[in-house]
């Protein structure tokens, strides 16, 4: 009897083990797929720039990730998470703690993750909103003014907005949802991208009296490689945002996900189609970034039709969109700002509309609300610091350089030989 | 020694080629141009803009030849680099001071063909 | 003693569950794996042709992706596995429903994988098979007929034939083996791609009176990291297909794939010398592919040296293979007739001849029985629908367009700048 | 109340097996992480070569993994692994025993992995120390040759070295630490690398009366493809050697070598800035690698500052070590004696500055033994090995042939068309 | 007829298109090649090491004019390629002894500016 | 003003640098070309596939000089280039009407070698 007991107690603690590994290792896994979705963005952009300013794209992307897991681990992760509920600023000390005992393993999140998890799946979200602005500022930004940017906007910025809600801040308590970030990590780097191809100003010749001069990317496949890892890696930055194992939640997300890219690609393919007349790869690939940011907010509460739709109409306003920044003579080589800030903005919205985020969250209010004030303060803090940095150092290479391209002028390098 | 340059359209390259074989002119030297010209090449689409690139990717050709050869050869790429469409090119001829081969040192006629 | 059953039975429960959310995990890890096999096509197929049809081909592969899994989910699903048993053709209804209680979860393949798992992972499964088709026609077929073309193969004939076997058809009745399916998802996909190339008819200037040309694809190292991809994406393909997490069976599978594959790789390397003197990177990267598909319908079942023989024998039989095609004019850039037909149908009989399959199923006669209807149906079906696709739109762009490439011709545009 | 102790029991049963399912589930994703490594390699060293030689570097690179894979089969894994304790040689006979019953499945390894698992796992790091080798020699050496010396070190050199500490050899007895091998794989690596650039000399027109030529690689994107992907599966490498799916270590494990990686790459950027004046990617990229190679020998045991100052004393050691090579005349196109040799003694003997491994092992005195008698057996049986060959059939291609490069030379072929 | 060739900068090869356009030449070739000069390249650096690659990138024009353009397409390209700093290039004038159309067969002057 | 062409093997190219060099002849400009010839490039191999490029991928110079450099040049380049296999190339001389420098506005041998 007390054998039997002591056996069932046994059984239990194993049984809560094996699952908290189980879970752990999900979200392991999703941390190793959130990383590559660095070199998803790494190809994409390096393939949507010219041949001339490859290096240095490349050379900004991986600045960018070293860059924004080290301020994260230094003030971001704790700025983010400071343990605080409903505020709006809070800040929970530097660095992290060495992980110890139960407290940090099993029970630190009811056997989901451990403490270190936390933050390393945490971190590689982190850099992303850089990364974002990087695509939009490339080809004639100054390197060691971008990453001072980068360095405040990871660490401070991101962090805070990202507070409101996933910290359990003053957003989370209003009913803001965002399910995996299309507003706090894809507006966020969309509204820092916006500010930055704002105050760069557009790339010399692009837009001429005669019209708007299209300046090619350099290469297709790399821009495609970068596509493809980057929904490759959304499998974990949705999937691994359930936070658990749990096979029905994460098998919806991998659903709702895939659905929702394959639609943007359609959308994307049949409005190019009509508007502009042409099968353009271009268009197409970032209709599926488009249709997996849009479904990034909802894509644990919506039905598959639903996911279809959101991923079908972001699909369906990446064209659009990109004409409309060009129209506004904002110059975004690789399209960023249509994906993640106008996607992102529209997925926020769609949870609203769509999924069945009934119970007070998901109000269209509410969400515009989070969309407004994470915008806004996005968009300020960001101006600012290129602001600042544009009347002291100046963030924009100088015409000769822009035209000799940014690899030999600021890595006297060449991409390809 | 005459020099012949041609500009020929890129898909009609092998079959100048093979028209000089035919006269037993093996012996050129060829790259890729870019020309402006009466033809304009299909206009391309980025990103919802439209645009022309303006140029025509070419093959010019460059041939060195003797008196004896010159018509024969000029011909051979005429007739068959010719369509009769816009952008069938031009062949032009100039004079040249001197020719040496580099390997036997010859000079002049002796130079090429050889 | 109340309480320790209580206990006893809660740890049972919570066991099973953790087991079922590992077997789940590893289904949902298989998936993404599968889903990157679709950008290793791309890169292998894209790095096979030409330099200036690029664009295109890389087109075609993300609208394959995205149709497939959409038509997957509007009808193919249902019509590979539509619950009943035995027969030729049967359909289950439209769509998926939504996935409810643990009817949907454990319960629903016990403890395996949820339905929404479930579909996700054949989903991403079954654009694989017009992938193959789209670098046997790559360089000459027209965009939109070729795209119509898949709509029907992936939502018809791959889940009719996919449902005779993995389905519990009539052919799975009489005892066929494919474990992940050299027939069902390779075989097929080349049957179709036969059916392509010889519709759609060689290259211009491929076979002239004076011999084969060569035309050589314009970058190796995007087919190498094709075929890289490819492999990683067949642990999930293979070790997905045990269809749980069991670590006997997966890591069985793991073995006889790689060294199926490493096998493959060193069979090309020798006839490729042998044959034709020379070291061959395209034959030795086709037969890495090849070893692959060869193991793929017994690795669940075969010994590590019957996986080597089966792997080395099909990458023997490459180089001839691609020979052959070429002898009788069938113009494949890329060689997926060989890769995916040839040692398709050799992995298959292979069932026969390696393992253990002995208690009624794998005798040689069913293993062809198998291939030959599965072939036969989908040979016709294929050709079929090219052939009215010919007679009406036409498949083929013209001379022209042809010459100057279908980047510029069907998407006015080119890969690199 | 029978009842309720047979519940408990199978309970227990249960959820032991679950652990062991979770456990073997993530040795299979590391297997699957660790593979992909080997694109990595390829995909930076045939970044790192000139246009000539992309299809040898290529071509070398799939042989080497499929040689790998199979000799390690036929006997490598039976000589790192063969089950005697304290040895020096020993050899557990050839090939794989037939995976059956709980000896091979749970009992194997506590529940860690099963017998295949190891295999693979093990496996798949084997091939990495070749691949080292194939880049520093890149560019000059003969394909036969090269091939066999990978035979002979794949299936001999690395698992005698990887029994003395692995396979509880000697070294380990003695107390020798090397958590996934910064020793046992990167610097026997980067010792038959070593050896390799020694005697194969360096490339024509490198280091000239005038001075050092730079001979710059063709492609910096496909060697930042390359690094990304190495560090992508590296939390496999790293994470894998806890070989089990613990959360507290593998979570570890993910921490320090993200935050190792992060810090090689501003480690490099600031040593080649202030150093070279240059904001060098190909430094960058190395300096990455640094970290990584260096945290490897203790990512399972250090704090996260200390992880942070591995990294960045690796990659700062990186420029200067690359210097320092070229200096001596020892051409190596790729960098893999600076980032696997170099780094790899720096990242052992960390074991013994930071970290708390005071239990006897980690001492300084027994790291550098370590170092020394692995370097010292690797070498010499490296140099042996390339000096037989040498003076028999040749390690080098002769001075045309290097010339036209060894696309054209070895394989009647060009990368790019 | 007259063969104009001109080295130029490969920044200004759109301003010397417009000046030529603005002439109403229209047609002509070029292509991408190499110059020694005075003007050096920017130096670069690989690994530590800082080199000079030695030339730099120019496009070459090639255009065919009969006499009554030739001042003019020579002015035209001397102004909008000049910028006065080093590296400007060259222009230079052959004599060619004979020119034909491919497409209309008509040669000398008629041959070119149709 | 002459100019001075020449087509040689691509691995002399750095010799024929040098050789010009030190006769102080630094400035010129050269591209890629091809060149069908005697010698015939090393076969490839494509899935078993045996063919011939035919063509081999060479380097062309274009050197403007006044007379006085004139044979200097040619002789450097001869001897340098020189290896006495097939495919040593070709060196030949034509003469220029006018030549200008856009930089300084100097024309004839003024315009270069400045
Ligand atoms: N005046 C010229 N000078 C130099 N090249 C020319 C000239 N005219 C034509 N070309 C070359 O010839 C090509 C064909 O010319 P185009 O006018 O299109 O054809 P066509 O002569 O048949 O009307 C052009 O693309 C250009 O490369
Ligand atoms: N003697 C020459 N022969 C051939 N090309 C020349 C010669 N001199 C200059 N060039 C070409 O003109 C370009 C510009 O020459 P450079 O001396 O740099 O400018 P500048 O003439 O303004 O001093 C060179 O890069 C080269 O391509
Ligand atoms: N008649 C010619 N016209 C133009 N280029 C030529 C001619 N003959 C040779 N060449 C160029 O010179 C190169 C070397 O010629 P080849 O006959 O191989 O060498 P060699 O002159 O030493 O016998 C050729 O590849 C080609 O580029």
């Amino acid at each position: 009897m007390e054998d039997s007991l002591t056996i069932a107690k046994e059984a239990l603690a194993a049984a809560e083990n094996a699952n908290f590994v189980a879970n752990n290792l999900w979200m392991l896994m999703s941390t190793v797929l959130v990383f590559i979705m660095h070199l998803g963005f790494a190809a994409l952009e390096s393939g949507f720039v010219q041949r001339k300013n490859v290096v240095n794209i490349l050379f900004k992307n991986i600045m960018v990730v070293s860059i924004g897991i080290l301020t994260y681990y230094f003030i971001g992760f704790n700025l983010m998470y400071p343990g605080v509920e409903g505020g709006v600023i809070a800040f929970g000390g530097f660095g992290l703690r060495t992980m110890e005992g139960a407290g940090d393993l099993i029970e630190y999140a009811n056997g989901q993750y451990s403490y270190y998890t936390d933050f390393i799946f945490q971190g590689m979200f982190a850099a992303t909103c850089c990364t974002i602005v990087s695509g939009a500022v490339a080809e004639r930004v100054k390197l060691l003014p971008f990453l001072i940017f980068c360095v405040f906007f990871v660490s401070i910025s991101y962090p805070i907005t990202g507070y409101w809600k996933w910290g359990s801040g003053w957003l989370d308590a209003k009913g803001f949802y965002d399910f995996a970030g299309s507003t706090l990590v894809h507006s966020v780097g969309g509204w820092g991208a916006l500010a930055g191809a704002i105050l760069v100003g557009p790339r010399l010749g692009k837009y001429t009296k005669k019209g708007i001069v299209p300046i090619t990317g350099h290469s297709m496949p790399l821009a495609t490689v970068g596509v493809f890892l980057l929904w490759f890696g959304w499998f974990g930055f949705n999937g691994g945002s359930v936070l658990s194992a749990d096979p029905k939640m994460v098998s919806l997300v991998f659903v709702t996900t895939s659905i929702a890219a394959a639609a943007g690609c359609i959308g994307a393919f049949i409005v190019s189609k009509l508007v502009y007349k042409s099968y353009d790869l271009g268009m197409a690939l970032n209709g599926i970034l488009g249709g997996l940011v849009g479904v990034t907010a909802s894509a644990d509460g919506v039905s598959v039709v639903d996911a279809l739709l959101i991923g079908l109409i972001a699909g369906a306003i990446i064209p659009l969109s990109i004409s409309f920044f060009d129209k506004m003579k904002i110059d975004d080589p690789v399209g960023a700002t249509s994906v993640h800030l106008v996607c992102g903005i529209w997925g926020t919205i769609a949870v609203a509309l769509f999924g069945d985020y009934d119970d007070g969250i998901g109000t269209l209010g509410i969400q515009l609300l989070g969309v407004g004030v994470v915008g806004l303060f996005t968009f300020s803090f960001a101006f600012l610091v290129f602001f600042l940095l544009k009347i002291t150092v100046g963030i924009r290479v100088d015409k000769e350089e822009e035209m000799i391209g940014l690899d030999i002028g600021e890595h006297q390098a060449v991409a390809y030989s | 020694m005459k020099k012949i340059e041609a500009i020929v359209r890129a898909s009609k390259f092998e079959d100048v080629k093979e028209a000089l074989a035919e006269k037993e002119i093996n012996f050129f030297t060829f790259y890729e141009v870019k020309g402006y010209g009466h033809q304009i090449g299909k206009s391309r689409s980025y990103r919802g803009t439209i645009y022309d690139v303006g140029y025509i990717a070419r093959i010019k050709l460059e041939i060195l030849v003797g008196m004896d050869f010159l018509d024969v050869a000029i011909k051979a790429i005429e007739s068959a680099a010719h369509t009769g469409e816009k952008g069938d090119g031009l062949i032009y001829v100039s004079d040249l001071e001197k020719t040496i081969n580099i390997r036997t040192g010859s000079i002049g006629s002796d130079a090429v063909n050889s």
